[in-house]
């Protein structure tokens, strides 16, 4: 790298690479990384994760939120009532103020049809978007839930909820287009630490600090993020290595190895609940039988994936709701709920009466996911272990998503948001959800599910969800292969990774040592 | 029978341009006999044969089979089969280069329902009647020389007995000797068979062997044709008596002074006033061509 | 004293064929010797060779050649270049398709300016003089010309015009008439008789028309297969034939003498 | 000259139309759902419908295609499902960074492939020649990504004379105010001469890679048309006067030979600006309108992919009679046959 | 020296000329990789199988082309794969071959109208770079091997078309189809005694190339995803595999197979090149 004329003095310019490009501005409708790198980082919401002194560079979320750009935030007395108060000083880049108007519409707009936010809507327990939120005046919003659930507070600091300005979006919209879905798309009225500077479509978009933010002290935040988009990970990982970037996101775990040698870069990787696993259809005919998904989950060489495809950043999946998720059944990230056994698996297969050469399957895998692809190529030799062949059907992502409901079986990883077990195990496995791709249905987990969402005891809540996991490991949907840790390389100079939620890097939060 | 082109004219369009080839010419082909056509490069000679042998349509004009002089027309169906033939300037490119002599020379004779034995025998009797070793038979065109190639030409135009041969510059491309070989052999098949010949050429000391008679082409008109004598002798159109002028004498004894005819001819031809480019009367030829002679017609007013 | 001499020349191809074997002629000063023969006999190459101009894989082999004395081929091989100049079969061919006549011109003039230390200026009037000294009479009009917006003939006045311009004492003219119309060929033939008689220059005139040969030339050499077989005056050569070829070729000269 | 202007616009315009429908029709037959994949994974079906409804993709294929030349007509390529932007808008914002790419790589392929294929005529049948028509053949026969690969892996892993490719300048350098687009250009009109080189040197390694891979046609090309005028008529008469060689290559040799390659230059043309850009721009991060393909490629992304062809097809239909017209102006014997 | 003379001695000096050994080395890098392809899997399988913890192994006595991350042979992965790349040259080759030519020579034979809406058609075809017109139909019709390959075969059909309607039209026009015209020969037995034997080197030429440029373009497709899908060995797939390794010092995964491309690509352009000075 240079230290060319365009390079303003002493500035602290950081340069992260994400494999994407950022698609659109849209925060309801974005769906690359890098959108949702920059989106998370111009706005900001009303509450914000709260995190743990930095360690190691790393600071870590303590799974409670904090205010932001509220000043309070409070319950009523049987909790079905959260008052918002706006900090004074919260205004958008422009210098207009955030009123609680800009508030009503931003959370309304994140709950409408626009985006796929509302999905996620449904758990704060809002019944009608219109009603529940009100402003009470230029500064105070009413949020009406219907029961209370320990989502909703984790759920408003994300940044599907950002501060936009009405009155803009209002400006731009139209009759085919009531959300001013194409002015978000390309434009942003910017409400947290950083602003967009510049942006070269297809390579790169630059933020400086937004001088008017004033929720949190950003004095030692970068004066320059740039978000690169750098599509091959090899490249991305050689850019950091020779300097020309700062920061590789989303490091496969090969190069996060190469990292490590590396003396002057940092590996950072931090833990999640990100599941992957082989989904199998439950209504296909020789998959419905739990004895034949249960052999297959002692088929796969789970050490052998976690060595040689993850390379050891990785922690055992024992059931649906991994570690280090709260409530998980395997506290420690160990335990694995079928061992591979090849004789237990021809004894399962055997029961049902399948015999060794019978059975051949398909496999479907994303394309892009070198670390899902490269699992499906060892799977696929474990399973002629048992007799049974394996196609390895490699997709793109737009065909791998269009048709996840209806593949014979697939690899797939799931990480949900809030690191709550109910809610993950409702969107992957309660029947009739659309994002339950393996078509699973059984009805006690169904009750057990809506009996957990329904409660506000912290307590009960744990012990129906364990239930429900239970159910799961035992009927064997998927088989679980192992979790994803998410790997960040970083020069040694850079810290302040932020261990969040949403695995997104809250750019005023690094630091660069001179 | 005659093969009689009446008012022939043809168009040529390429490129949003056109080219006015032939602007009416007519002309009567007879068996026995030779009808040399002689003029300019460019001058529409080339088209002239391919419209008498059917191989291309003209703009205007009618194309007829008489059986006598000046007898009823036969229509024009009868063209373009094998009654008329050809005998190309550029020999070897006139015989397809996959094929053996063989096959080419037989080729007339499988649309005529000939017998493969019959084929044969003929194939050899031609060659050896163009003075060929019936060994070529079997070789392939690339095989044999220019003229060896022009006499499987001749034989293959001649081996379905047709009426009337045209022969578009048929020596052009080969040497002295061999041309005259080849005029010789031309000479006597006509004389055996009868066949009427529409021979094109450049070389005036051809049309003197061969023609019996000739008609001049000039930008696509005919501006003098007759008997071959009176015309090579007592030429009348300043073009036709440059033309003449300008073959040098192949004795070095006689004083030839062509340039200095050309000059003057063609001074006549570009200047004076009745003249086929530049003036309408002669432009017009239908009241162009008059009769100088016995059959004797010139376009040039001045010179009748 | 003789003008160009050409002895024992053989010329060869690279895998060893014989194209012209022990050829000899000589040239005088204002005279015009034909080569004549059968196509392939050889005869362009002999003339190329001369110039140096043989195509890849075709060399003389051996032979001596001078010029006014001075020898420009010993035992095969070039040592000075002859002051001659050539003409050309198929003259459109021969000038090049993408320079108007006056580039080329200028071109030529332009090289043999710096050749002989003449001015740059007046080339162009040069050229103008050169086109009207080959009987071209309107010069401006045809500078502006690309070879393929003339004619033939006008093409091969314009070599004439530069060969003549490089003031070579030798023109070597390969069938400069072949595929011209015979009017136009009357007329170049001319052009090259009255510059020879005007500059005194030898012309070495190739041809397989022997009525051309008859009323260029002085003296003509007959060739076949390569060989000399003849080397005469015209009417010598015409009226007595020594040779069996030179009769089978004057028996097929079918023009008859006619008053006129 | 006017008509057959005239029937060459003709042409052109049945051209660019012919590529519209062909475009259409081939789209249309696409499989995957364009709604569903704009809405997204976790789309409800309503979502869907409402996109497919706002895409018009649930009226008949008849009133489709009837909007869609109308659009095509405004010079409307419709919407980029991926990104919700106007696809016209997209590509264009794109187009300079592969256009200034492209240009430098049909430079550098026509000076590589003149001059080796000059080098091939003189040296013709010789050892120069074979070594170069070997060089030709392989560098026709290799595959272009695979080449940049392995550029790649040794110029920047291996060796470090370039920086890793992280689009259109290195880091440190600010984009030049845009005046044409092109960031040598426009950092030279700026005055900026660091950038200007920074760029330059950014532009050269991909570059030189399509450059390369683009030239073996015109080597050829080159070669033999070369050879055909260093062997012709004229080039003789000029030997016959003694002209020096290199007046006999320059006026004789090159001057004709060149007039062959204005026509092969539109298919160089075309390789360079898409076929190659594709692969190349997708391995050098470079955000052309190759890139932006590829990505809508992955996403199915129906409507920027189908405008991106058709960027491609339009620009390649008007290039050659531009080249075609070009040619016509050059070479003055076919401005004798046209009446010129 | 007469005509017969020169036939006979250019034949002669044409029988071996310096550039034909490079022919023959192709014709034998074919041959050997046909062989190889056929031969190699039949005995060793096809490598699609992984062999656990022997990932990334260097090239060796053991592993001639090394190992690919997953532990696969790439050698045997490489020569499996000639089954479907060279195949698939041949295949392209062939059907634009028959199909081109025979739509040329229509093209050339039916009167104005047929051509010229022939014409317009490959005119638009023409627009499109082989593989940009590839991606836009794969991408239409699915990812899969049959769909790519008949992809590049679309693309490279209208050039062959336009190579034999031209060829077509300058024949029909030589001295001997006149002759045949006028032995009486109708329009469709002159196109077929005259005409497209004729013809037909000229396109038999160019499919020689269109192979090498098949499999060039085929593996550019597959390289970008939207061919031969992987795990499938196949040359393309098996370079975008080893981007990745190449890039951090593992070179031979994406090495090997893109110099089979090279190879077998080559081979077709220089048979070609030779067949194209043979025939003519
Ligand atoms: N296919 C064609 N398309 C357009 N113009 C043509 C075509 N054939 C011939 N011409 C033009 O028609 C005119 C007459 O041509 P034609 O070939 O009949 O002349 P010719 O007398 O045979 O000439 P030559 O003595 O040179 O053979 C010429 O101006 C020629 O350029
Ligand atoms: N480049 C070449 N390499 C080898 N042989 C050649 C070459 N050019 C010509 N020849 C041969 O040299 C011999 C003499 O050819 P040349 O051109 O001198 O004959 P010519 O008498 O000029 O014939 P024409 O009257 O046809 O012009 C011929 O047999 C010819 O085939
Ligand atoms: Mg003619
Ligand atoms: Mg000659």
């Amino acid at each position: 790298g240079g230290d060319g004329a365009g390079k303003k003095a002493g500035a602290k310019e950081v340069i992260i690479a994400y494999a994407t490009d950022v698609d659109t501005l849209d925060p309801h409708q974005l769906r690359s990384e890098a959108a949702y790198g920059v989106v998370g980082n111009i706005y900001g919401t009303l509450m914000q994760e709260e995190y743990s002194a930095p360690a190691d560079g790393v600071l870590k979320y303590t799974g409670k939120s904090t205010l932001y750009l509220a000043q309070s935030a409070t319950w009523n007395k049987d909790r079905t009532t959260l008052t918002f108060k706006l900090r004074p000083d919260a205004v958008f880049a422009d210098g207009r103020p955030i009123t609680s108007e800009d508030v009503v519409y931003s959370l309304r707009r994140a709950l409408s049809d626009v985006g796929y936010a509302s999905a996620i809507g449904t758990w704060l327990n809002i019944s009608d978007p219109e009603k529940g939120i009100v402003a009470v005046d230029t500064s105070t919003v009413d949020v009406k839930v219907t029961h209370y659930s320990p989502l909703i507070e984790k759920f408003l600091a994300f940044q599907l909820f950002p501060m936009l300005d009405r009155s803009a979006a209002e400006k731009a919209a139209g009759s085919d287009d009531p959300w001013a879905a194409g002015f978000f798309g390309k434009d942003a009225t910017e409400s947290g630490p950083y602003v967009i500077d510049s942006q070269v479509k297809g390579q790169s978009l630059t933020l400086v600090k937004n001088k008017a933010f004033k929720a949190s002290d950003t004095a030692d935040a970068p004066d320059r993020v740039v978000v690169q988009n750098m599509p091959d990970p090899q490249q991305a990982f050689l850019a950091l290595q020779n300097g020309a970037v700062d920061i590789v996101t989303g490091l496969t775990p090969d190069l996060a190895q190469a990292v490590e040698r590396d003396p002057d870069l940092k590996l950072y990787e931090l833990a999640y609940s990100d599941v992957a696993f082989l989904g199998m259809n439950n209504k296909d005919p020789v998959l419905k039988d739990a004895r034949v998904r249960r052999a297959i989950s002692h088929l796969i060489p789970y050490q052998t994936l976690r060595d040689e495809v993850m390379k050891g950043y990785s922690g055992a999946a024992y059931g649906a709701v991994p570690y280090p998720m709260s409530d998980a059944l395997d506290p420690t990230g160990e335990k694995i709920a079928y061992p591979t056994d090849v004789n237990a698996a021809k004894k399962l297969l055997d029961e049902a009466g399948i015999k060794p050469g019978e059975l051949s399957l398909t496999l479907s895998v994303q394309a892009s996911d070198t670390v899902l692809r490269q699992s499906a190529i060892f799977i696929q030799s474990a399973l002629a272990q048992a007799g049974i062949a394996l196609k390895v059907n490699e997709m793109n992502d737009a065909d791998f998503s269009t048709n996840l409901g209806k593949l014979q079986m697939f690899l797939d990883s799931w990480y949900s948001w809030g690191q709550d077990s109910i809610y993950q195990l409702f969107f992957l496995l309660k029947s009739g959800v659309f994002t339950n791709y393996t078509g699973f249905s059984d009805k006690k987990l169904d009750k057990l599910i809506e009996q957990a969402m329904a409660t506000t005891d912290p307590g009960e809540r744990r012990a129906l969800s364990r239930q429900a996991q239970r159910i799961v490991v035992d009927q064997a949907p998927w088989a679980f292969l192992f979790t994803r840790n998410v790997l960040i390389g970083a020069k040694s100079t850079v810290s302040g990774i932020t261990h969040s939620d949403d695995a997104n890097l809250r750019y005023d939060r690094l630091r660069i040592a001179q | 029978m005659d093969l009689v082109l009446d008012d022939i004219g043809v168009v040529y369009r390429r490129g949003g341009y056109e080219t006015r080839a032939v602007r009416g010419v007519s002309l009567h082909i007879r068996k026995g006999e030779t009808l040399a056509i002689v003029g300019e490069s460019g001058s529409g000679k080339t088209t002239i044969a391919k419209v008498a042998a059917g191989l291309q349509k003209a703009t205007s004009g009618s194309l007829a089979w008489r059986s006598t002089p000046y007898g009823a027309p036969e229509g024009a169906r009868g063209t373009g089969s094998r009654r008329v033939q050809m005998v190309f300037q550029h020999p070897v490119q006139s015989l397809d280069p996959l094929w053996r002599i063989r096959r080419a020379v037989q080729e007339p004779l499988w649309h005529g329902g000939a017998s493969r034995r019959e084929a044969d025998a003929r194939a050899a009797e031609l060659i050896t009647q163009v003075g060929l070793d019936p060994s070529v038979l079997d070789r392939y065109p690339r095989q044999i020389s220019g003229g060896q190639a022009q006499r499987v030409a001749i034989a293959r135009a001649l081996i379905a007995k047709p009426e009337i041969v045209i022969l578009d510059e048929p020596t052009a491309s080969l040497d002295q000797t061999v041309r005259a070989r080849i005029l010789t052999l031309l000479a006597e098949l006509q004389a055996g068979t009868g066949v009427g010949y529409l021979m094109i050429t450049h070389d005036i000391s051809s049309v003197r062997r061969l023609a019996t008679r000739i008609a001049v082409m000039y930008h696509g008109l005919i501006v003098e044709s007759g008997p071959a004598s009176a015309v090579l002798d007592a030429p009348r159109h300043p073009y036709t008596r440059a033309l003449i002028a300008a073959v040098p004498i192949a004795d070095p004894r006689v004083p030839w002074n062509g340039a200095e005819h050309v000059a003057r001819h063609r001074a006549g031809i570009l200047a004076q006033a009745p003249c086929p480019v530049e003036s309408s009367p002669c432009r017009d030829h239908g009241t162009g061509l008059h009769q100088v002679g016995s059959e004797h017609l010139v376009a040039c007013t001045a010179a009748a | 004293m003789t003008l160009l001499s050409v002895e024992g020349l053989s010329i060869r191809t690279a895998d060893g064929h014989t194209l012209v074997r022990d050829f000899a002629l000589d040239v005088n000063p204002g005279e015009i010797v034909g080569i004549v023969g059968e196509s392939g006999s050889g005869k362009t190459m002999t003339a190329l060779s001369l110039l140096g101009l043989l195509p890849a894989g075709v060399s003389v082999a051996c032979g001596d050649a001078s010029l006014s004395g001075r020898p420009f081929l010993r035992d095969g091989r070039v040592c000075e270049r002859p002051n001659a100049t050539m003409i050309f079969q198929n003259p459109t061919a021969a000038l090049n398709p993408t320079m108007k006549i006056e580039a080329q011109l200028i071109r030529l003039l332009t090289f043999l300016g710096k050749r002989r230390g003449t001015g740059r200026r007046g080339r162009r009037a040069r050229a103008e003089a050169l086109l009207e000294s080959v009987g071209i009479h309107e010069p401006r009009a045809v500078l502006r010309r690309y070879p393929h917006q003339l004619s033939g003939g006008m093409n091969q006045r314009v070599m004439v015009a530069m060969a003549v311009a490089a003031e070579p004492s030798l023109l070597i003219a390969d069938e400069p008439t072949t595929g011209l119309d015979v009017t136009v060929q009357a007329q170049i033939l001319e052009l090259i008789r009255s510059t020879v008689a005007s500059r005194g220059i030898g012309v070495l005139f190739v041809s397989h028309d022997m009525g051309v040969i008859a009323q260029t030339c002085r003296r003509v050499a007959v060739m076949y297969h390569g060989e000399l077989r003849e080397f005469a005056d015209v009417d010598d050569v015409f009226h007595a034939p020594r040779d069996a070829y030179t009769e089978e070729l004057l028996a097929s000269t079918l023009e008859q003498p006619s008053e006129r | 000259m006017l008509r057959s202007g005239l029937a060459r616009s003709g042409i052109a315009v049945v051209g660019v139309v012919g590529v519209a429908v062909l475009i259409f029709f081939i789209t249309r037959l696409l499989p995957g759902d364009p709604a569903r994949v704009a809405a997204g994974q976790y789309a409800t079906d309503a979502q869907v419908e409402q996109l497919r409804r706002q895409y018009g993709l649930d009226q008949p294929v008849l009133v489709q295609f009837g909007r869609y030349m109308v659009d095509f007509f405004r010079l409307d390529l419709g919407t980029s499902i991926r990104t919700g932007q106007p696809v016209t808008d997209e590509l264009l914002t794109r187009l300079p960074a592969t256009v200034e790419l492209g240009l430098l790589a049909l430079l550098i392929a026509v000076v590589l492939g003149v001059g080796l294929g000059v080098l091939a005529a003189v040296h013709r049948h010789r050892v120069v020649d074979k070594i170069i028509q070997l060089l030709v053949v392989f560098a026709s026969a290799a595959a272009v990504f695979w080449i940049a690969l392995l550029a790649i892996y040794l110029f920047v892993n291996e060796w470090g004379v370039f920086t890793s490719p992280i689009g259109r300048l290195p880091r440190g350098y600010a984009p030049p105010d845009p005046v044409t687009g092109f960031y040598v250009v426009d950092a030279l009109l700026a005055g900026d001469l660091e950038t200007a080189g920074a760029a330059l040197r950014t532009l050269l390694f991909p570059a030189m890679l399509l450059g390369l891979h683009a030239s073996p046609s015109i080597v050829k090309i080159v070669r033999s048309s070369t050879i055909r005028a260093l062997e012709s008529d004229y080039a003789r008469t000029s030997r016959s006067f003694g002209y020096p060689p290199g007046s006999i290559l320059f006026h004789d040799g090159l001057r004709n030979a060149l007039l062959p390659v204005i026509t092969n230059i539109g298919l160089v043309a075309g390789f360079v600006l898409a076929g190659g850009n594709v692969l190349i721009e997708q391995l050098y991060a470079w955000p052309g309108i190759g890139q932006y393909a590829y990505d809508s490629l992955q996403e199915n992304d129906l409507f920027a992919l189908r405008g991106y062809v058709i960027l491609i097809g339009v620009t390649y239909i008007l290039l050659n009679i531009v080249l075609e017209l070009a040619y016509r102006r050059a070479d003055p014997r076919v401005a004798v046959a046209e009446g010129r | 020296m007469t005509p017969i003379d020169n036939a006979l001695r250019g034949n002669v000096a044409g029988r071996m000329r310096p550039g034909d050994s490079f022919a023959y080395a192709a014709f034998g890098v074919l041959a050997v990789l046909i062989a190889m392809g056929v031969v190699v899997p039949l005995l060793y399988g096809d490598g699609d199988v992984a062999m656990k913890t022997q990932g990334l192994l260097p090239p060796s006595w053991e592993h001639p082309f090394g190992t690919d991350r997953y532990g696969r042979d790439i050698f045997l992965r490489s020569m499996a794969a000639v089954r479907i790349d060279v195949t698939l040259g041949f295949a392209v080759a062939l059907s634009v071959l028959v199909f081109g030519s025979i739509v040329g020579a229509l093209s050339a034979t039916f009167g104005r109208t047929v051509d010229m809406v022939i014409m317009r058609i490959t005119d638009v075809f023409l627009a499109f770079p082989a593989v940009v017109l590839a991606l836009i139909i794969t991408a239409s019709l699915g990812k899969s091997a049959w769909f790519a390959a008949i992809a590049v075969a679309i693309a490279y059909t209208p050039p062959m078309v336009r190579l034999s309607r031209s060829k077509a039209l300058e024949i029909r026009s030589a001295d001997y189809v006149a002759a045949g015209r006028l032995s009486g020969a109708s329009t469709v037995g002159l196109a077929f005694r005259h005409v497209l034997p004729n013809a037909v080197k000229y396109p038999f030429v160019q499919s020689t190339l269109v192979a090498s440029w098949a499999i060039l373009d085929f593996a550019a497709l597959s390289f970008l995803g939207v061919g031969v899908q992987p795990p499938t060995p196949e040359w393309g797939s098996m370079i975008a595999e080893g981007v990745g390794d190449i890039l951090l010092g593992s070179w031979w995964p994406s090495f090997f197979p893109g110099s089979m491309i090279l190879l077998s690509a080559a081979s077709f352009q220089i048979i070609g090149d030779w067949l194209d000075r043979r025939l003519r």
